[in-house]
């Protein structure tokens, strides 16, 4: 249905500039009402969950999961009219009246600095397709974990968290400023912190390790947070506006203003709110924070840590862009590209089932910012969609194989699933498929468009700098195809090497629904080529999404993009190969030893396995450099602070006699912070109350001398 | 006829509740209690007839002035008023000392005298801010002092007396300070001829004074008397290094004690400086808004490391108050009408958010008699109640979206960057830091494992949740529309900065 | 003899009477030294007055004050003798040193 | 003018005087009696003498202002300070009858001196003649010195008076040599006399001639007032005399020598005074020097009397370094020299009246309780005498200067007059030694309040007349709320030495 409904809409959306099927028309009155709905629907059941959940019937997980469906569907409804509008530049705003709000004031009257601020909703083609996409997939996921979290002590407020989550998230793709967006960007990054920290607080066995992943998440992504806040203050400062649009023009006329020179500032705030989403999706250097994240239950990994929590800072810097200068695009390319073939090192390595995803999901997280930078901002958001799809399946898979397999998660332990958990092989084969790129998958058009975009961009620019993101996400895309074979390989083929897989189960169906439901997306998300086969295999005409939004500039003429496409798609067709190739290799046929590999790689394969021991190294340096920062602020507090105002030294004495608790001595302690020298004076005063009545006299008569002295000599 | 006294009601009838409890026989402990409860209570609801009643938002002056004379030689008048910056204040104030009453629900040492003094203690904070004559203002001032000195050292921890003198200590250095200047101010507007205390009055004379040479040591009369009172109410707020006494006073305070201390009597020095300090010396202010927008940073920064440094819970939140307030002077520094919102609208999300977090800490203190850090974990198997209003209170603190304290930090910072960009950037610092130390904290406290002497520890009581919801609805309820409180304000602050035409920086 | 000459001699007085109060061993000196002082003021108010530019007629206030001066010095030479004998029989000693046993 | 009045009609100028001596012979004579007679008797006797006197005070305070028998002076500042040293001597006499410590021995002397000691006020409040108020000094004085000695057996008690008398009269000798010297340079006793010469003096540029007889003056002066460098005496006296005795010589007789020592300096250097309307003069080169002397001594004394009383245990001493303090606050009022100056003074004393007496009130009642002159026997009394407990505070907030209090008003009253006068100085320096002396103070306080008391606190009996007289005085120190009163009474006295 979803797909017949996509297809409605691609067809729609190629008859649109022809048709003309006025926006206005297809959007009524209540649009707003209904938008709105979409995010305020899970956060009341939130709302509900967290005062009533644990009285309701099922500990009250049907509510959230209701929440999700309705919002979904209304969602998915309104994405269907969009698609049906199918103007590349439609936006809500535009077509018809959508109500905004004064935040900060409501008197009409103040206008100045935050006092005129308004937000109001933005719906536009990329938020009514990430929009559906991140109610679907909350949907699905919500559903999920009604199998899945059986039995937790926590039950009620596992659900009440990730409501919270999922109206945060919907409510950030429909905000049309930075400010809004930056608040729901947070109460998500609360939300990732209660759902990585959700065992932590287990009734039964709480899991340190949780609890430190989850504050590890948190600063991590705060770093980027704060950077984004900078940014937004910088922007702001400048143009006196946090509206997306409102910014666009500014900084447009601005640059023009500035004879289309890019004002250093304007790139320094560019980069500084792009590093909110190098925080946010985990890119290098800011990336320690997933892999940890997994401690938190599978569905959560699936949702926040897969889906859409980190995407949300891919959407950022797409809703960046036209704010990046140039140079701030190599930046962002430079990350996004090096963060991905980074991770996907590292993910060769690990043999946790949820680790290798983390990485993975970085790594491809990494492919669509380097899109972005590189100018495919359609690229790189499709991507982000088809991506969601096939890595929450495949998160959700790993889910469904850790819930198989009594909860364990090293793949060594596993194999030979494939009998045991017939449709999680099949949903998990799909999207291992997908996401390395084999043609006719959705991971396949939105992948190659991205390397398609770098190449673009790399043939208008002409550095060798520009020419790097191609040649990692070349790279990348082997490392990709070889790490998720070996998952697939390890997990579901061969025998079962340990206890816990020889009595794996399939799970039950609404775990193996969502399940199903993601696959299909990850077979159809890129293109509906079932429906169409002809067209997919001649590549002749172009994936949906990329119909529906455009790149805002094109470096290269017509010509180019098709050389460049081509280009891109033997190299990445090739990469993929190459890396399904090894991957059979080495764990399918076996030709290979894995073990001997990394023993002649030694320390190389030590560090990579370590994860380049960023994590070492930055409690080496950050985290032991804050806590001795602080330690070391305390005792200057207590040492010197304390004690210049109060007069070094004597308060140290002061305290310890004070809990002596005599009675002289506590005061004691008080009379030294009039400091030293007024007790010192006061002995020295003392001193001359000798009790001897004649040098009473003789103090008199050298005081009443001196005083003579002063007045008439005016000594002073 | 209520409307004309209004304030003076409000700011007096907890005094009619001293005067009660000092007639009840010393045994009726619950008798005592509840009319300290009605008292407060009955300011409270008033507080909240002015909020939504005969106050008008749309008028930044001064309203409900009540005034007549008091010591006609001297020109001093009984005034009283309320306007968009002391509304709010005045408010918390009330409810912060209604929670408080019930938050003392355990106290059985010399209750009667504890009661008594904790209304005296709120006249005096209600009529700081209502006085809108110096002298009555200073007056008030004082007064907060005593009931203070004797709810720390009467009621308070081990090290009470020391920690009761050196707030004694620290505040009477502060506010002498500001006599000296309130003598100087009342004789430069004429003395005992035609001088004049009324703080409107002396506001318009203020730019005037500018004008004069050198006064003493080489600094003008407008530098000193700025220092003066800036001194004075610096050591309130308190900012870097006047804060030691801080720590010591929190630490040693019984919980609701605390909770004021925080809550409300923070934000005194902080409404002095808006009130007093800078419009009276415009010009010094001009001059110094940046020593003081680096104070503030400092503040921000060094309050959250060295919070972060502290094993002793309550230690932590004391010098969170510290970093916190940071903000404050940062925003008012900067003098933009985004920063002078965010700052004054930090006074009342930190009043909140601190009087929470206190509570917080008052109720682990309650159960485990001791506050170490350490020697926590795995409360929320136990608590979970007391751990989901914990963490509505820390990341309220921290400046968590959606709450109260992210409303007036973004309002401050963004109000000061356009001024103090350096200065800002710095100070986020203290934001992540800020963060830093409650997550830690959180996680010592409720993850993990359950120590075995824990094992029995009881949820929070009726009781206990009765004094923390108030805050955290109102956490919640500023944090999502934050105009509920700046409406309120908005007006004042336009005419404040209209009246006090500075511009700092550029 | 001009006025100088008393004057003169009245300051010795009170020098001497001061230096006998700060300096003796013995409290009856130190008593006798104050009654130097106040009869060096005596002289002085007694000379003052006898040349007084407009001649002493109907001006005689510096020998009345005088008079008065004298009566007070006996009875404040009364009491303090009796303060000082039960002094002396209390500490054993007139030695004003060894009379501190108030005292910082 | 003398002339004006008949004999009769100027006798009536001095009824209080007449009743105050009639009292002390009365008291005297009674106490010669023979019959065993209980002490209390002797107190209420001189009580209802010295009611009478206020009785007729009261009825003169609005008389017109009168030179009787070319000496007494009757104005407002005589019959205010008559007024003020009445009830001091009256609170001495009831706390003397509270006291349960009391040893019954000499207690009609005590009556006798201390009604003495008031007619001897009387005469130096009173007159603006040199030699009467010398005279009026030496009869507060040798009953004072009497008073000090008056419990033979008591060690400490006779070195106090040893000490008193010989310093007392060191002090006065000094004085009168310079009154001597005054009088020599001005031919007349009179003050008024004198500020027309002085006048002149001043104006020759004759400053060192003027300087020598004022210091040696307010040597005098200084001593009465426990000013800096001539306050050696006082902690050593208070502290060995009997509490009621003590507290009279901090309260009554401090009082009347400041208000003896605002009318010599405002009547004798009128001429050089800064007042505007009704001065002789302008401003001098002697003013200045003036200014200065007085206003050194004042901050000196500020600093002595906190500094010192910091580290002291004896409540007593402790008291009489605070009384030393603000005796260099008075002054500073003083120093100034203008009219705003000597009301702020005078106001001031009337407020520390209130407060001192209450705080050696809180001595005696304290030490009947725990049988200690020490803080440390203070200890958690103040939770068991909770009327006494508040009061002490209330008395220790005014000490401290702290609103709502009378002191603080007092305080913030010199601290204007001080700096309009041009001395910032002091009133910075006042306002530093009120954070000091909140050390001292509140020790008090703390030993009251927050420390508990020990198992061996003793049972406490509550002594009702002392704490109703304590409340009462600690309600006079509230007197802020109400201020006029004490403003107009200072206005009213210090106006008529202006205006002569």
């Amino acid at each position: 249905m979803l797909a017949l409904a996509l297809q409605h809409g691609a067809e729609a959306a190629g008859h649109a500039a022809v048709a003309g099927a006025s926006a206005a028309e297809v959007f009524g009155p209540s649009t707003a009402a209904w938008l709105l709905a979409v995010p305020l629907l899970p956060l009341a059941a939130w709302v509900l969950q967290v005062c009533f959940g644990r009285f309701l019937p099922r500990q009250g997980d049907w509510l959230p999961t209701g929440a999700l469906a309705a919002a979904a569907v209304i969602a998915i409804w309104h994405f269907v009219k969009v698609l049906s509008v199918g103007d590349p530049d439609f936006a809500l705003a535009e077509a018809i009246d959508l109500p905004r709000w004064k935040f900060f004031f409501s008197d009409p009257g103040l206008t100045e600095g935050l006092a005129g601020f308004t937000a109001g909703i933005l719906y536009d083609n990329v938020s009514a397709a990430i929009l559906a996409m991140v109610a679907l997939v909350s949907f699905l996921i919500h559903l999920f974990s009604t199998g899945y979290m059986q039995g937790d002590s926590r039950y009620n407020l596992f659900f009440s968290n990730l409501a919270l989550f999922s109206f945060a998230m919907l409510a950030l793709v429909i905000s049309d400023n930075l400010l809004f967006f930056f608040v729901f960007w947070e109460i998500m990054g609360l939300c990732s912190y209660l759902l990585i920290g959700h065992l932590a607080a287990d009734k039964e066995k709480p899991k340190m390790s949780a609890a430190w992943a989850s504050m590890k998440a948190f600063m991590t992504t705060r770093i980027g947070d704060i950077c984004l806040f900078i940014g937004m203050m910088m922007m702001f400062q400048a143009f006196g506006t946090l509206s997306f649009s409102e910014l666009y023009q500014a900084v447009e006329s601005h640059v023009a203003g500035n004879g289309g020179e890019w004002s250093p500032w304007l790139t320094g705030a560019g980069v500084m709110m792009f590093l909110g989403a190098v925080g946010k999706s985990a890119q290098f250097p800011l990336h320690v924070w997933l892999p940890d994240a997994m401690e938190g239950p599978t569905p959560v990994s699936a949702m926040i840590h897969a889906a859409t929590m980190v995407s949300a800072g891919v959407y950022l810097t797409a809703r960046l862009y036209l704010m990046l200068s140039p140079t701030a695009q190599l930046i962002v390319a430079i990350v996004g590209g090096f963060t991905a073939i980074f991770a996907a090192t590292i993910g060769i390595t690990q043999y946790d089932i949820k680790k290798v995803l983390a990485w993975s999901t970085i790594s491809q997280l990494g492919y669509m910012i380097c899109a972005i930078g590189a100018g495919g901002v359609a690229a790189g958001l499709f991507h982000l969609l088809t991506h969601a799809f096939f890595k929450a399946c495949l998160f959700l898979g790993s889910g469904s194989v850790i819930h198989g397999c009594h909860h364990e998660q090293d793949m060594r332990q596993m194999g030979g699933l494939r009998k045991k958990m017939p449709l999680t092989y099949l949903s998990m084969l799909v999207s291992t498929l997908a996401i390395s790129g084999v043609p006719l998958f959705a991971g396949y058009y939105s992948k190659d468009t991205i390397i398609a975009k770098t190449l673009e961009r790399s043939m208008a620019e002409g550095s060798l700098v520009w020419s790097l993101p191609f040649y990692l996400l070349v790279a990348a895309a082997a490392i990709t195809a070889f790490y998720m074979f070996r998952l697939i390989f390890m997990t579901f083929h061969g025998k079962p090497r340990a206890h816990c897989s020889e009595h794996a189960h399939e799970s039950p169906w609404n775990m193996t629904l969502p399940l199903l439901v993601l696959g299909a997306f990850a077979v159809l998300g890129g293109k509906v080529w079932l429906l169409d086969p002809l067209h997919a295999v001649s590549g002749g005409q172009e994936p949906w999404f990329l119909r529906l939004v455009h790149d805002p500039h094109q470096f290269v003429d017509h010509a180019g993009a098709h050389h460049a496409h081509v280009t891109a798609m033997s190299a990445s067709l090739a990469a993929a190969a190459a890396g399904i190739l090894f991957a059979c290799l080495f764990y399918l046929w076996k030709r290979l030893d894995p073990a001997r590999v990394a023993a002649a790689f030694g320390g190389v394969y030590r560090l990579v396995y370590d994860k380049y021991r960023f994590d070492e190294l930055y409690l080496a340096t950050a985290v032991r450099g804050t806590m001795i920062l602080s330690a070391f602020a305390a005792w200057v507090d207590k040492t010197f602070v304390d004690g210049v105002v109060n007069n070094v030294g004597r308060v140290m004495r002061g305290l310890g006699d004070a809990s002596a608790a005599t009675d002289l001595h506590v005061v004691d302690g008080a009379v030294n912070f009039v400091g030293e020298a007024t007790v010192a004076a006061g002995q020295t005063v003392r001193r001359f109350q000798t009790g001897r009545i004649q040098q009473y006299a003789y103090f008199t008569f050298a005081g009443a001398v001196v005083l003579a002295a002063v007045v008439l000599f005016r000594v002073i | 006829m209520l409307l004309d006294h209004l304030l003076s009601l409000i700011t007096f009838l907890p005094i009619a509740g001293m005067v009660l409890i000092l007639l009840l026989p010393k045994g009726q402990l619950n008798a005592i209690r509840w009319v300290a409860a009605g008292a407060s209570g009955l300011a409270l609801a008033l507080c909240c007839y002015l909020w939504v009643g005969p106050f008008d938002p749309g008028v930044g002056g001064i309203q409900l002035r009540e005034s007549f004379e008091w010591i006609p030689a001297f020109h001093i008048n009984y005034t009283l008023g309320v306007d968009g910056l002391s509304l709010p204040l005045l408010f918390l104030s009330a409810l912060i000392h209604f929670i408080a009453v019930f938050a003392s629900w355990n106290i059985t040492k010399q209750a009667k005298g504890y009661f008594a003094l904790l209304m005296l203690l709120e006249v005096g904070v209600n009529g700081v801010f209502l006085a809108m004559d110096f002298f009555l203002f200073y007056v008030f001032w004082e007064i907060m002092l005593l009931p203070m000195y004797f709810l720390i050292g009467i009621w308070g921890g081990k090290r009470r007396e020391y920690a009761a003198i050196k707030f004694f200590l620290f505040t009477l250095a502060g506010s002498v300070l500001m006599l000296v200047a309130m003598v100087a101010i009342w004789l430069k507007s004429g003395g005992l001829e035609n001088g004049t205390f009324d703080i409107l009055t002396l506001q318009a004379m203020a730019p005037a004074w500018g004008a004069d040479g050198t006064l003493f040591l080489g600094m003008k009369f407008t530098t000193w008397i700025f220092w003066f009172l800036f001194i004075g109410f610096a050591i309130k707020i308190p900012v870097f290094p006047f804060h030691t006494w801080l720590p010591d006073a929190h630490v040693e305070a019984p919980t609701p004690i605390s909770v004021i201390l925080a809550g409300i009597l923070l934000k005194l020095g902080a409404y002095g400086m808006l009130r007093i300090n800078f419009p009276l010396a415009p010009d010094a202010f001009q001059q110094f808004a940046y020593a003081i927008a680096v104070l503030g940073a400092i503040n921000i920064v060094y309050g959250a490391y060295v919070a972060m440094g502290q094993t002793d819970f309550k230690r932590m939140v004391a010098y969170s108050s510290v970093s916190h307030m940071g903000y404050f002077l940062l925003g008012a520094a900067a003098w933009t009408f985004t920063g002078l919102n965010g700052a004054t609208l930090q006074l009342f999300t930190h009043g909140t958010s601190s009087a929470m977090l206190f509570l917080i800490v008052g109720v682990v203190y309650d159960r485990a008699h001791h506050r170490d850090l350490n020697d926590f974990g795995g409360l929320g198997k136990r608590m979970p109640y007391y751990m989901g209003l914990s963490i509505i209170g820390m990341f309220a603190a921290l400046g968590l979206p959606g709450l109260s304290g992210f409303i007036s930090e973004a309002m401050t910072l963004m109000g000061s960057y356009e001024v103090y960009p350096v200065l800002v950037i710095i100070s986020t610092l203290g934001i992540l830091m800020t963060a830093a130390f409650l997550l830690y904290a959180i996680q010592r406290i409720f993850l993990g494992k359950l120590p075995e002497k824990y094992e029995n520890m009881p949820d929070i009581s009726g009781r206990e949740a009765f004094c923390m919801v108030p805050f955290a609805v109102l956490c919640i309820l500023v944090g999502i529309l934050p105009h509920l409180v700046l409406d309120k304000m908005g007006a004042t602050m336009e005419l404040i900065r209209e009246q006090l035409a500075v511009t700092i920086g550029g | 003899m001009g006025l100088s000459a008393y004057l003169t001699v009245g300051a010795l007085l009170f020098l001497i009477g001061l230096v006998m109060v700060a300096a003796r061993r013995n409290l009856i000196y130190v008593l006798m030294g104050l009654e130097l002082i106040l009869n060096a003021a005596n002289l002085n108010l007694v000379a003052f007055n006898r040349f007084r530019p407009g001649g002493m007629e109907g001006h005689l206030d510096g020998q009345i004050g005088a008079i008065f001066v004298i009566i007070l010095a006996a009875a404040e030479a009364a009491i303090a003798l009796a303060i000082v004998l039960n002094v002396h029989s209390l500490f054993e000693t007139i030695r004003p040193d060894d009379i501190d046993a108030m005292k910082d | 003018m003398p002339d004006a009045l008949s004999y009769l009609d100027a006798l009536k100028y001095i009824l209080p005087e007449v009743a105050v001596t009639v009292g002390l012979c009365a008291v005297l004579i009674w106490d010669l009696l023979p019959g065993r007679k209980r002490s209390q008797e002797g107190a209420w006797l001189s009580l209802g003498f010295l009611a009478l006197a206020a009785l007729l005070l009261i009825q003169r305070l609005d008389w017109r202002e009168a030179t009787v028998f070319g000496m007494v002076r009757v104005d407002p500042l005589a019959t205010v300070f008559k007024l003020f040293i009445t009830s001091a001597v009256g609170f001495v006499l009831a706390f003397d009858l509270a006291d349960r410590r009391q040893t019954g021995e000499g207690k009609g002397e005590t009556y006798f001196l201390l009604l003495t000691a008031t007619l001897g006020s009387y005469f130096l409040v009173g007159t603006n003649n040199l030699i009467l108020l010398y005279l009026g000094l030496e009869t507060l004085g040798l009953s004072s010195y009497a008073l000090a000695g008056i419990h033979k057996r008591d060690r400490f008690g006779a070195e106090a008076a040893l000490k008193y008398v010989v310093y007392g009269a060191l002090a006065s000798g000094i004085l009168l040599y310079g009154v001597s010297l005054l009088y020599g340079m001005c031919g007349s006793f009179e003050m008024h006399e004198m500020a027309r010469y002085l006048v002149v003096a001043a104006d020759e540029g004759r400053s060192a001639q003027l300087l020598l007889p004022t210091l040696l003056v307010m040597v005098g002066f200084g001593f009465k007032l426990s000013l800096f460098p001539f306050q050696w005496w006082a902690p050593d006296v208070y502290q060995g005399v009997s509490t009621p005795v003590a507290a009279f010589l901090a309260v009554g007789s401090k009082g009347v020598a400041l208000a003896a020592l605002v009318r010599f300096i405002a009547v004798t250097y009128s001429g050089l005074l800064r007042f505007g309307e009704g001065t002789l003069g302008a401003e001098t080169a002697f003013t200045g020097d003036l200014v200065l002397l007085l206003s050194l001594m004042a901050g000196a004394t500020m600093l002595f009397g906190n500094l010192a009383a910091l580290r002291q245990t004896n409540l007593k001493r402790l008291l009489a370094y605070s009384s030393i303090g603000h005796a260099g606050y008075i002054l500073m009022g003083v120093a100034a020299l203008t009219e705003q100056g000597f009301q702020s003074a005078v106001a001031y004393t009337f407020v520390y009246y209130m407060m001192t007496l209450g705080a050696f009130g809180m001595v005696l009642y304290f030490a009947n309780q725990s049988g200690s002159e020490d803080i440390s026997g203070l200890r958690g009394l103040g939770l068991k005498h909770p009327l006494a407990g508040v009061a002490t505070v209330v008395f220790l907030a005014g000490l401290t200067g702290l609103p709502p209090t009378a002191g603080f008003f007092g305080k913030w009253y010199l601290m204007t007059a001080a700096w309009s006068g041009g001395l910032r100085w002091l009133a910075l320096l006042t306002a530093l030694m009120s954070v000091v002396s909140l050390f001292y103070y509140f020790r008090i306080a703390k030993a009251l309040f927050l420390t508990d008391a020990g198992e061996a606190a003793p049972a406490g009996r509550r002594n009702p007349v002392l704490g109703g007289l304590l409340a009462l005085l600690a309600a006079g120190s509230l007197f802020f709320l109400y201020f006029e009163p004490l403003l107009d009474a200072a206005v009213f006295s210090v106006g008529s030495l202006i205006r002569w």
